[in-house]
């Protein structure tokens, strides 16, 4: 139990730093696909650490409210993969993240904020069903719908059974992640039609919460990358990470080559060829298995 | 067999009809109003003493049976006098039906042995507690509700004694009705909804009122239609009773009545008696939603759902289901009416309840009873506090609940915990959910359906409570002022649902995995299903109350030590006006002031109602047409 | 070094200009000069800016815009005034619109002075503020910027960098 | 030198505007002088990159009839002079009403000449 | 039915550079009416003009708007100068269409970066900028400033460009080329880029001839019309031909715009070919009388300098029209119908500049 | 119709150095001829005050007795109109920015 305990602890406290780097990374390698030099790699950890010595300026208190459920749930989420939960109901605690971001963003009467939270549900509209197709074929390939069977000995790479759901779930990914073709609701740059759509009328320490429950959320999806190469040994955890290096600097790529594009767009995008793809994924797996 | 257990079921079913008789005739409204507590009081009280006591079934003697006939026809006749008054050809070509049938069967010798006229089991108990609990809540919140309905209701609308007497009255019937065993009393229970929600949905007699009671009598006769002909052909292979056709496993018979059931629940393409209930005073509406009437179609279902295992006919019945989820989640995006995004919500909720019953594993029983269970609690604390807020604020708009949090803080903080228990994780909707998607995995279409639904339910719950919680800073709130009843009963069901809501993973564990393993007792499961089953009774409790417990601690630690000076206007691009109370006003052409508004989402034009409806109708009587053809009735 | 100094968001208002500073402005943002490596991320939205940089003077209808777009800054913030027109109306000192620097309306901390300014000294401007926002962060009191003339005389020694209010006659505004 | 004028009335307005569309003429803008005691209103048109001009010449206190709803891109010319010279406009399709490009500190009718000796009505 | 969303889009906003306002009216995220607000940016610059002496106006000109800034001044330059009867030296005129076309080029390719961004493909802004670093940079060092050139003075130019700097001009202007064609197949053939302009803020060319649509906006719609045809400065003597397309949309725009900064480059290079040697300024006497309407194309179209001078160093009127000002009642015919996302993209493909227009 | 155009682009922009100026760390020598900032030889001056005229922004201010000229950095608009006026050239423009 203790083992456990501390387990969580070394989680909970470096998976954010984790997220910070790897956004850090991002920010600079952004930069330079850009002829640019671009920022420190801590640049997101100072970020953080000057908003938290802002002024907490606020609209209203229930948006506070909602910051601070927005940080719990995704630290529940890194939580429950740790322990090596139940992957469907760690996805629906995800999911409860978001959208206590997006009521953050709706309970206050300013236009802008009210229509990036729209373009999050929407978003999230058209990324939820493929994360839960994607647990789905897990489940199909490990019989298991548990965190713990995915990186047990033993257990087969997930990219194996799973190759259309990858890809699938890297554009999942890049929408969580506010890449380009999707930066539809907000985005670390500026520039956007909708100023900065959910987190507008955060400030300060507020906007700090929000901030680190993003780097969770990095963390996560780059854990979720990892995830695909995962079972325990060595060599594996290298193709892993492999994998997880791969994805990022398609996330780079795919933000610097590309135009925002509607939010509808992106609906009708996920829900029918991404969605398509996934499915084929799945009932592949269904005809090798049950059927 | 126990004295008191039948003295019980005998008052849980007949204490509200007397007590509803009692109250037709009472001339004073206090004493009314005292009848219908002490009602409420002694049905709840008997429920809960129901639902505790250990099953038990009751042979009566054979002049109860009679008596069921009896009153079957009775009630049949009853429907078809509403047909003339009416002028409803077709109700009364469904009630002329009903009758032959009836007068027929009366000549006609079932089984020998005669089972249990009425069953307490636990499927009935779980049923008892929900009708008589909730229903007993939403009797006591009728009374505050009405005091002011009749203010300003239409001059044409019935009087308050006679709602209370179908009121009360229904609940009695249902609970008959979700112990009857025998056909008889089952058929004659079933009537008896159909005429009580006909009165109540019209109670108002407006011409829209009048319209949606006759839809609603029309489509749920044919339901009954469907009930007598299953009971008929469940005769002619010697069974007289409920248990008798699961025995057999009758398929053909049980067809019929799942027909009858879907009918009932308001599944898709039989929804629409339930959207126009929506003109019915709101306790007729939170009742006919969570507690009642549409639990009769998932409970006729669930009943048979062991019995039938891994037939085609419950797995179309699932694929209803779980198309009705989608396509009313669909539904409802585009809804901007309050009580019409609840309804939409209920069919979807009953239709997913169905597919978890047709899925045919412990697993997808278990879901199913919690997922009522919670449904029940949830939506009846919903439409109570949507009547609340409507009374107050004098609309269903969605869009006109802007700054509620300001003026009924108390409601508004019910409503949101009512609807938090419908999205939050832990609570028991989305563990139900969780279990639906989980236990449908065997069912690759049934799955994506329910997978493509749940994402829509996102988009209007989200919508809503956004636009419930907004609110321009105030520095100080208003104290609301509802009378005692409704304040009383939203309290206590937000009570029940919170802590059924924390305490979900808890019950799921000790309650409805033993209730799924006793229906289930003999039949044969697969081994991968057993596992998901096992490995769902074992989710752990304590890191989701760890988190939302840190979340709630310092959120409103926060909230409490924010200091008001820190608040600023939002952003308006800088054209905020100064000064003006209302933060949100901006300058613009000629300098002058304009309020900014951002309505929510609804993708009209994507989710048209007439038009989806149109083709979702389509479908699913296409489904519904493949299911008999699939069991070879067609 | 604080950390306010090393995030530095910025928020750009153009109040009147010519879009001369404000395309300087833009530049400073691009690969050319890259301020980003400051830290310095364009929020446009003022309520997660550090700095105001406002370009251009003020007119009577801007005005309450550069005054609710100070207001929704959380504090420490620090005004950049890029620009002469910013600093003082420059060239437009003299329409009928045209109400007058910045300084006029809020505080400024520094003035970038240029027509319109090098993205160069606009960074010098943006280092400075920087400091200044370390020092408010600190709660130090920082002095109110000042717009040094530079006067000259033939005897004995040219004498530079005089403080604005001493000499009364010269320049005289309009 | 500027060619092409021709010189209309206050009545003629209309009619003569609504011609020159037809006959392929560009609206390109409008341009205001204050002359003492008149205003000269010109109307700029343009077809094969050749200007031709009507000129009204208005008097202080008229009030000067709106093209908008034969030339829509006229409004945002004729909202300017109805700001910078304060010569009420009749009909506008989109009137600011004087809060076009002033505000309501800002001076009223700037560019009119400062009024010396004549007696010319105010136009507000 | 739900009400109908009410928003204001500026003065303040990140996609606008500058302070506009349209407060928009949505149904769900279709504007269903835009109405604009303007006079943020309103100084007044027309009477100052008024109080200066026309020297000191070509300075003020400059200012009208710093993006075209060297065209403002030299459109008024062109406009007193012809009614002074000034003859302008040859070389002058050469080298006045060399800062035009430079100028033309750093305003579009700052317009190529904000629409980019507008559409939100950060890269490409950035690129966008970085190419246009390149001709600042050549404007420093030709001129003398990277915005404000001041070069353009009544009777010629203040400052010469030497024979010996055009190799440096050529290499800068090989190097934007080069630029060029490396960006062409994202802006003109992306899949992305596409989705995000094709069809998006259509007019018709009847619309665009009604609404005295100029510049780019009218080229976009079929119609040529460039005001350099007419031969004003050097222009007579290059050889080059008005860039059209036909379809009136963000795309159309979008090409013409990137069609015109080659031509800008061919032209340079002309000028550079062509530049006949002799003075570069002839000394002016006297103050403008009369009335006269100077016209020039800017890189966003037609811009119209009203001058009328009474004999002194004063003048009786100043009245600026810019193309924006012609552009807006065509932008207002674009706007409603299409979608918020859209309405970044569809401001700035009309190329706003607020400052020109409020002046 | 393609999609990736940019990939190009963003592979030699990876590949280079980037085109950022260290500014503040590593100074770039001025462009000459740049017009960076006003300045004066004092005894030159003969405090005529045709700059003054000149200005179009009223940046200096030029009094004969006691003889001071005076320069509004914050007004000045780097035109140069003053230097070419300037019957001393006491004036002249240095390059460097300021």
């Amino acid at each position: 139990m203790s083992e456990t305990i501390i387990k969580l602890l070394i989680a909970i406290v470096a998976a954010p730093l984790v997220g910070a780097i790897i956004a850090g990374l991002d920010r600079k390698v952004t930069a330079r696909m850009q002829g640019r030099v671009g920022p420190p790699i801590l640049q997101p950890i100072y970020d953080v650490l000057k908003l938290l010595i802002k002024q907490p300026i606020f609209l209203n208190r229930v948006q506070i409210l909602y910051a601070f459920m927005h940080l719990a749930f995704m630290m529940l989420t890194l939580v429950l993969l740790i322990l090596g939960q139940d992957l469907l109901l760690t996805l629906f605690v995800h999911a409860f993240a978001t959208i206590s971001l997006i009521l953050g963003g709706m309970c206050v009467r300013s236009p802008y904020s009210r229509i990036g939270s729209q373009r999050k549900t929407l978003m999230l509209l058209a990324y939820e069903p493929i994360l839960v197709i994607m647990v789905v074929g897990i489940y199909l390939s490990q019989g298991s719908f548990m965190a713990s069977d995915v990186v047990a000995a033993g257990a087969k790479p997930l990219l194996l059974s799973l190759p259309l759901v990858f890809i699938a779930y890297m554009m999942a990914m890049a929408i969580e992640l506010q890449k380009s073709p999707f930066d539809v609701a907000s985005s670390h740059h500026a520039h956007q039609e909708i100023v900065k759509g959910v987190t507008l009328e955060y400030a300060g320490p507020f906007l700090a919460i929000i901030e680190i429950a993003h780097f969770y959320e990095v963390f996560l999806l780059f854990a979720v990358v990892y995830f695909f190469w995962a079972p325990y040994n060595l060599a594996n955890a290298a193709v892993g990470m492999a994998l997880a290096a791969g994805a990022f600097l398609f996330h780079i790529v795919l933000d610097n080559t590309f135009a925002r594009l509607p939010a509808m767009w992106i609906v009708r995008f996920m829900w029918v060829i991404v969605f398509l793809m996934a499915t084929t994924n799945i009932i592949w797996l269904y005809r090798l298995g049950t059927i | 067999m126990n004295d008191i257990n039948t003295l019980a079921l005998l008052g849980v079913i007949a204490g509200p009809v007397i007590f509803a008789a009692a109250i037709y005739f009472t001339k004073q409204t206090k004493l009314r109003n005292i009848l219908v507590l002490g009602a409420a009081l002694l049905t709840s009280a008997l429920g809960i003493f129901i639902a505790a006591s250990p099953s038990a079934n009751v042979y009566p003697d054979s002049w109860v049976v009679y008596a069921g006939a009896g009153l079957e026809i009775v009630m049949t006749l009853a429907v078809l006098a509403i047909a003339y008054n009416i002028r409803s050809w077709a109700v009364g070509l469904f009630g002329t039906i009903q009758l032959v049938l009836v007068v027929i069967s009366e000549f006609m010798h079932g089984e020998s042995s005669i089972g249990p006229a009425f069953v307490v089991d636990d499927l009935s108990r779980v049923m008892v507690a929900i009708v008589s609990v909730v229903g007993s809540l939403i009797l006591v919140y009728s009374i505050g509700y009405m005091k002011e309905h009749e203010h300003h209701a239409p001059a044409t609308a019935r009087s308050t004694n006679t709602f209370m007497f179908f009121l009360v009255g229904f609940i009695g019937a249902m609970n008959g009705l979700v112990l009857a065993n025998d056909m008889k009393w089952l058929g004659c229970f079933f009537e008896a909804t159909t005429i009580c929600s006909f009165v109540l949905i019209g109670h108002d007699r407006t011409r829209e009122a009048a319209k949606n009671a006759a839809r609603a009598i029309l489509i749920n006769s044919f339901g009954g239609v469907a009930l007598t002909i299953g009971a008929f052909l469940a005769l002619l292979k010697g069974s007289t009773q409920y248990s008798g056709i699961l025995y057999h496993a009758d398929i053909i018979a049980f067809s019929f009545i799942a027909l009858a059931g879907l009918v009932k629940s308001a599944q898709m393409p039989f929804q629409s008696w339930l959207l126009g209930a929506m003109v019915a005073p709101t306790p007729v509406s939170a009742l006919l939603h969570s507690a009642t009437m549409v639990n009769i179609g998932v409970y006729l279902v669930l009943r048979a759902a062991p019995a039938f295992v891994g037939t085609k006919l419950m797995y179309f019945i699932a694929i209803i289901g779980a198309f009705s989820f989608a396509a009313t989640s669909a539904l409802a995006i585009a809804q901007s009416n309050g009580k019409k995004v609840l309804a939409y919500s209920t069919i979807g909720n009953l239709g997913l309840i169905f597919t978890c019953a047709g899925i045919d594993s412990p697993l997808g029983y278990s879901a199913a009873i919690m997922l009522l269970c919670f449904h029940a609690v949830s939506k009846g604390l919903l439409f109570l506090c949507m009547g609340t807020i409507e009374q107050k604020i004098g609309s269903r708009d969605i869009e006109d609940m802007g700054s509620l949090l300001r003026e009924m803080p108390l409601t508004t903080v019910i409503t949101l915990i009512g609807m938090a228990s419908m999205l939050v994780p832990p609570f028991g909707m989305l563990l139900s959910k969780w279990l639906a998607i989980e236990a449908a995995i065997s069912s690759p279409i049934v799955l994506l359906l329910v997978v493509i639904g749940s994402a829509l339910t996102v988009l209007f719950w989200a919508k809503w409570i956004g636009r419930i919680t907004t609110v321009s800073y105030h520095p100080w709130y208003t104290i609301e002022r509802i009378s005692i009843s409704k304040q009383s009963v939203l309290a206590i069901l937000a009570t029940i649902v919170v802590i059924a809501g924390l305490g979900a993973i808890l019950l799921y564990r000790d309650l409805f995995v033993d209730i799924a393993i006793r229906a289930y007792q003999g039949t044969y499961i697969s081994q991968s299903d057993m596992k998901l089953f096992e490995a769902a009774g074992n989710i752990p409790y304590w890191p989701f109350m760890a988190f939302i417990g840190l979340a709630l601690v310092a959120g409103i630690l926060a909230y409490f030590t924010v200091n008001a000076s820190n608040v600023r206007a939002p952003f308006l691009c800088g054209e905020n006006v100064p000064g003006s109370t209302k933060t949100y006003e901006f300058r613009s052409v000629k300098d002058s002031s304009h309020l900014a508004w951002s309505s929510s989402l609804y993708l009209r034009h994507i989710f048209e109602e007439s038009k989806t409806t149109m083709w979702a109708n389509l479908i699913a009587a296409v489904i519904i047409l493949s299911m008999f053809a699939a069991i070879g009735v067609l | 070094m604080s950390v306010l100094a090393k995030s530095p968001w910025v928020v750009h208002f153009n109040c009147n200009s010519c879009n001369g500073c404000d395309i300087e402005f833009l530049a400073c943002l691009c690969p050319t000069y890259d301020v980003e490596r400051f830290g310095v991320v364009h929020v446009g939205n003022p309520k997660h800016a550090d700095i105001l940089v406002v370009t251009g003077s003020v007119n009577h209808r801007n005005a309450r815009v550069l005054a609710n777009v100070y207001q929704q800054m959380p504090s420490p913030k620090v005004v950049v005034a890029c620009g002469v027109c910013t600093s003082s109306g420059g060239i437009f000192a003299d329409c009928y619109n045209v109400l007058g620097g910045v300084d006029k309306f809020i505080p400024v901390d520094v003035f970038v002075p240029g027509c319109p300014p090098r993205p160069e000294a606009m960074i010098d401007g943006i280092v400075k503020a920087v400091g200044i926002l370390a020092a408010k962060a600190k709660g130090i009191e920082t002095p109110v910027a000042d717009k040094p003339r530079i006067t000259v005389s033939p005897s004995p020694k040219p004498v530079d960098e005089t403080p604005a209010q001493e000499p009364d006659e010269v320049g005289a505004v309009k | 030198m500027l060619t092409n004028v021709k010189e209309i009335s206050r009545d003629t307005l209309l009619n003569e505007v609504a011609a020159m569309m037809p006959q392929g003429y560009r609206f390109v803008t409008m341009t205001c002088v204050d002359c003492g005691e008149y205003h000269d209103i010109m109307y700029h048109f343009d077809k094969d990159y050749v200007l031709s001009t009507l000129r009204l010449k208005l008097l202080k206190g008229q009030k000067l009839p709106s093209i908008s709803d034969i030339i829509f891109a006229a409004i945002i010319v004729e909202n300017e002079i109805r700001d910078l010279f304060g010569i009420p406009v009749k009909g506008l399709a989109l009137n600011y009403e004087g809060r076009f490009l002033l505000t309501e500190d800002a001076p009223i009718a700037p560019f009119n000449k400062p009024v010396v000796n004549t007696e010319t009505k105010s136009n507000n | 039915m739900a009400k109908r969303s009410v928003i204001p889009f500026g003065p303040q906003h990140p996609v606008l550079p500058e302070p506009l306002q349209l407060k928009l009216v949505m149904e769900d995220e279709k504007v269903v009416e835009a109405i604009p607000a303007i006079g943020y940016v309103h100084r007044g610059l027309e009477r100052l003009a008024q109080e200066k002496d026309y020297q000191q106006v070509t300075y003020l000109a400059e200012r009208v708007c710093g993006i075209c800034s060297f065209i403002h001044s030299l459109t008024f330059c062109q406009g007193i100068e012809e009614l002074m009867n000034v003859t302008v030296p040859d070389r002058a005129k050469f080298l006045r269409v060399m800062w035009s076309e430079m100028h033309r080029m750093h305003s579009h390719l700052l317009w190529l970066g904000l629409t980019a961004d507008a559409f939100g493909f950060e890269s490409l802004f950035m690129q966008g900028m970085r190419t246009r670093e390149t001709i600042l940079q050549l404007m420093e060092s030709t001129a003398g400033a990277r915005i404000m050139l001041g070069t353009c003075t009544v009777g010629g130019v203040r400052r010469d460009i030497e024979s010996s700097a055009f190799g440096e001009i050529n290499t800068a202007l090989d190097s934007v080329a080069r630029d060029l064609d490396q960006m062409a197949p994202t802006i003109l053939n992306d899949y992305s880029v596409r989705e995000r302009l094709v069809g998006v803020g259509t007019i018709t060319a009847q619309q665009a001839f009604e609404t005295g649509a100029v510049g780019p906006v009218a080229k976009a719609c079929g119609f040529a019309r460039d005001f350099r045809t007419t031969g004003y400065a050097a222009y007579g003597q290059l050889d080059f031909k008005p860039v059209t397309e036909t379809a009136g949309d963000c795309f159309a725009r979008t090409q013409v715009r990137f069609a015109e900064l080659y031509q800008s480059v061919d032209l340079i290079r002309q000028c550079m070919a062509k530049m006949p040697a002799g003075p570069i300024a002839v000394p002016v006497k006297g103050n403008p009388d009369g009335e006269i309407i100077a016209r020039t194309e800017q890189p966003r179209g037609e811009v119209i300098y009203y001058i009328k001078g009474n004999g002194t160093k004063n003048l009786e009127r100043l009245r600026i029209r810019t193309p924006t000002f012609a552009n807006i009642p065509a932008l207002l015919k674009m706007l409603p119908g299409c979608q918020l996302t859209d309405v970044p993209v569809i401001i700035l493909t009309i190329d706003p500049c607020i400052s020109c227009t409020e002046r | 119709m393609r999609i990736f155009t940019f990939v190009n682009n963003v592979w030699q922009n990876i590949t280079s150095r980037p085109a950022t100026r260290l500014y503040p760390f590593t100074p770039r020598t001025p462009i000459a001829g740049a017009r960076g900032h006003l300045q004066i030889d004092a005894d030159t001056c003969i405090y005529c005050g045709i700059c003054q005229k000149r200005c179009p922004s009223n940046a200096l201010a030029v009094t004969r007795e006691p003889k001071t000229w005076t320069l509004d950095p914050y007004k000045c608009i780097v035109c140069s109109y003053c230097v070419e006026a300037c019957p001393k050239k006491c004036l002249s423009m240095n390059p460097a920015h300021k």
